[in-house]
C-alpha cells in the first residue's frame, strides 16, 4: 500500500536512464517538488513520457534545461526552445506522438493492453512504418502502448490509502501516467485520513499509486 | 493580424456555431469565435486538456492557476462545467463528439487537406491535439488569414508541408473569403465587403468553383 | 444539448433490429424504466450488448424472456436460464466476450478508435477467427471495437447539460456504454440546474448524452 | 461443501495474502478468505464491477441496493473505498494491478491452465471477469473442492474442458492439498491433517512432484 516519502527519496529512486511518464500539461498539474528534486540530485538519461515539454522554468522544461533527457515521447514542444534546440542539435531523440494517441498509448500500457488502433495520422508522416489494419471497413494505424518504470504525478488532496482527487483542469493526464507506472509516484497538496474524500470524487484509485510526496509550498 | 481582421473572421465563425453545440475553438484566432456568439445561441466549449463548459477570460487577479485552457492561459468555468482526465477529452474528441473544431493552419488546400503543425528544418512545435481534433471533429473549421505575411496565398492546390489530416477541412475562412469543401471542389461562397472575386481568386492558388451568387461577409 | 423525453418516447426512438448498449451489472444501476418501454411497446430484434444478461424478471433479462433479443454480445448468462434456453434452441445468437474485452471494444467504438491489443483470451477459444499481433514482444488479441446505434444507461443524478453522477457500484459499464451510443439515453433518479452537480463528481459528461428519462418510482 | 472444509480452505487462502496486497475473490468458495485474515494483515478487496474497499456483508436490513459484489449479492465500503467504471475495473485487473485472484476452477491443470467458465453442451454462464482476472493479476490461485461430486479428480494432466487461460495458475488449494506450480513441476507442498500423500496422489491425475518435506495444513 502506499508510503509518505520525501521528494529527495523520490527522486533517488529513480535511476538515471528509467523512462518516466509525467503528468501535467504546460506545467498545470506538474509535479513540481518532485521534477525540482531530481533536478538536484540531476538524475540524468531520462526517457520522459510527457503531453508537451513545458516551459525552460516550469514543470518537465526543468529536467530539459538542465540536460537530464536523453529522448521523449511528446505533443507539443511549442513553448520550450531548449528542447527544440536539444533537438536540433542531436542530443535528444524526440518521438512527436499525437496527444489523443499517446493518452492511449500510456492507458493501454497501464491497462494491460498492447496497443490500440486510432484513425489519428492517417495520411500523414504519423503513420510512416506503421502497421494500418483495416477494422470495420476502416482503416486505423496500430499504435503499441508506452511502457514506463515510473510514473510521477500531481493531484490535489490523497487519502492514506492513496487514492487521490484532483482540482480543475490540473487533473489532465495525471490519472493516466498514474496507471502506467510500474512504481507511481504522486506528489498532493494535502493527505487526509482514510474515509475523508469523497468517494465518487476520486479519479485514481490508490490501487495505482504506490508513494506520496507531499508539494513543497512556494 | 489587425484587430478589426480577427473580429471579422471571429463573427463569420460565430455564424457557424448553432444552438447546443459542442465546440472546440484552437489557440489564437479561433478563440475570437466565443466574444461573436448570437443572443440565444448556446454552445459548450471544450478544452482538449479536460474540460467542458470553458467560460470567459478571469478579470485580473481572479486567475485560478488549476483553471487553465489548452494554451496554458487562464480561464473561467461556468455553471454545468465537467472536468476529466486527458483520455477521456480525446475520447471525446476522436470518438465524432465535439460537433465543430475550428484550427488555424499554415495551408490548407482544395483537397480538404490541412498543414498547420511544423514546418521541417525550420519549426517543430509538434501536432498536439491538432491531427486528433481534425480527425474526430463532426466539423472541421480553418479560420486564418487568406495570405502568409509575404503575401503567399495560403489555400493552395496541395499542401507541401506536412499534412495535419487527410481530406478533413469542410469550410476554410480567412479575412478574404469563405470557402466550403462540396463534391463539385472548393467554392467560393463569400467574400469579404469591398473585395472583388477577381482579387481573392488571384491571392488564392486553389482552383476555386465560383458559383452564380456570391454573398457578403 | 440534452432533452427530458418520456421512457415510452424513448422506446419508440429505438427501431426493431437496432444495436443498443445497455448498461448495468447484474440488474444493478440498470434503467429498468426505459427497459420497461421497450417492453411494453414490443421493440424487438434487437441486438444487445451488455456485461450480463440479468435476471428474467430484472434488468435485460426481461428484454429476452419478452423475445425482444435475437442476438447479443455479453460475457456473462449464469443468472439468466431464458437466455441459456433460446440460445440452445437457437433463438438467439450469443459472442461471448470477456467483461473486460467487451469494455475495452465498447469504450474504442465511442472514442473513436477501431479495436484494441488484449492478452485476454489468448490459447484459448477466444482467440479463434481473430489476428493476433505482436507489440513489444508479447501476443495479444487484435479485438475491433463494437459500434451502437443506441445507449441506454441509468445513472444517479443528471444536471440540465446532461452531466451525470453515479451511486456507488451502480455506476459500473454506464459511463462506458454512455460513450459508445450514437444516441445515448440516460435514466436518472434525478434532475437538477446546472451547476448543482459538484463538478468533480461527473462521471460521465453531458457530451456523451442526448435524452434524459425519469425513473418511475416503484 | 461442509462448513469445515469450506474453512479450513478460506484459512489456508488467506495465509497468501500480505500486508498491503489488493485482492480479487471469485464468487462463492474463495470469498470464505475473506473470514479469515489475520490480525494486523490488511487487505484491499476489489469488486470487478467497480470498487475497491469491500467491506463485509450488511446486517440484515441495512442493504443498499446501489452497493452489491460482482455476483450481485449486499456488501459495505469500508473508509477509503473508491468506485469507478468497469473500463477502469479492468484496467486495473489486465494491468497486473491487483497482487492475488482466487477463483474456483472446474479443471486445472500441471500446465497451470484453468477451466471454469463452461461444459459444451451443458453448462455456458460465459466467462465474465474471469478470463482477465487470470489473465491480469500478478498471482492466481484457484480454490477448489479436490474432486468433483462423483470422485473424480479435478487436477488433472491436461485439462479437456475449455480453457479461462493458460498457464497462469501458481497455486492450487484445495480441501486436501496445496500445490505449486514451479519450474519442475506441479509441486505437492502440503497436505490436510489426517491425509497421507498417497491418498492425496491417488485423488490427483496430475503428476505431482513429491518434495522430501510436506506440511500439513
Amino acid at each position: 500500500m502506499v508510503k509518505l516519502i520525501t521528494a529527495d527519496e523520490a527522486a533517488s529512486m529513480i535511476k538515471p536512464g528509467s523512462r518516466v511518464a509525467i503528468g501535467g500539461f504546460l506545467a498545470a498539474g506538474a509535479p513540481e517538488t518532485i521534477i525540482d528534486a531530481l533536478v538536484l540530485r540531476k538524475v540524468g538519461d531520462l526517457h520522459m513520457i510527457v503531453i508537451a515539454s513545458d516551459w525552460e522554468d516550469r514543470g518537465v522544461g526543468k529536467l530539459v534545461v538542465n540536460h537530464l533527457v536523453t529522448s521523449a515521447q511528446v505533443s507539443h514542444l511549442g513553448t520550450n526552445k531548449a528542447i527544440q534546440a536539444q533537438m536540433n542539435a542531436g542530443e535528444i531523440a524526440i518521438e512527436l506522438v499525437p496527444q489523443g494517441t499517446l493518452m492511449e498509448r500510456v492507458r493501454a500500457f497501464g491497462a494491460g493492453l498492447g496497443g490500440v488502433l486510432t484513425p489519428t495520422g492517417l495520411g500523414t508522416v504519423v503513420e510512416e512504418g506503421k502497421q494500418i489494419v483495416s477494422c470495420n471497413g476502416k482503416d486505423y494505424i496500430l499504435e503499441p502502448a508506452i511502457a514506463s518504470d515510473f510514473a510521477i504525478i500531481r493531484a490535489h488532496k490523497a487519502d492514506k490509502m492513496g487514492n487521490l482527487t484532483f482540482s480543475k483542469t490540473s487533473r489532465n493526464s495525471n490519472p493516466i501516467m498514474a496507471m502506467a507506472g510500474k512504481i507511481t509516484i504522486a506528489e498532493v497538496d494535502e493527505i487526509v485520513e482514510k474515509g475523508e474524500l469523497h468517494p465518487e470524487q476520486i479519479a485514481c484509485p490508490g490501487v495505482f499509486v504506490n508513494f506520496l510526496v507531499k508539494t513543497k509550498e512556494s | 493580424m489587425a484587430n478589426d481582421k480577427r473580429a471579422i473572421i471571429g463573427a463569420r465563425i460565430a455564424k457557424e456555431l448553432k444552438d447546443g453545440d459542442y465546440v472546440n475553438l484552437g489557440i489564437g484566432l479561433p478563440t475570437e469565435a466565443a466574444n461573436h456568439i448570437p443572443p440565444g445561441v448556446h454552445v459548450v466549449f471544450q478544452s482538449e486538456n479536460g474540460m467542458l463548459g470553458v467560460g470567459p477570460t478571469p478579470e485580473a487577479g481572479k486567475e485560478d492557476k488549476d483553471l487553465v485552457n489548452a494554451g496554458g492561459g487562464h480561464i473561467t468555468a461556468l455553471p454545468g462545467a465537467s472536468y476529466f482526465d486527458s483520455a477521456t477529452s480525446f475520447a471525446i474528441i476522436r470518438g465524432g463528439h465535439i460537433d465543430i473544431t475550428v484550427l488555424g493552419a499554415l495551408q490548407v488546400d482544395q483537397e480538404g487537406n490541412l498543414a498547420n503543425w511544423m514546418i521541417p528544418g525550420k519549426m517543430v512545435p509538434g501536432m498536439g491535439g491538432a491531427m486528433d481534433l481534425v480527425t474526430g471533429a463532426k466539423k472541421v473549421i480553418v479560420a486564418m488569414e487568406h495570405c502568409d505575411k509575404y503575401g503567399n496565398p495560403k489555400v493552395l492546390k496541395q499542401c507541401n508541408l506536412p499534412l495535419t489530416a487527410k481530406g478533413k477541412v469542410s469550410l476554410i475562412i480567412t479575412d478574404m473569403a469563405v470557402m466550403e469543401l462540396r463534391s463539385e471542389g472548393l467554392v467560393l461562397c463569400e467574400i469579404a465587403e469591398g473585395l472583388t472575386v477577381e482579387e481573392v481568386v488571384k491571392a488564392t492558388e486553389a482552383d476555386l468553383v465560383i458559383p452564380c451568387v456570391i454573398n457578403r461577409f
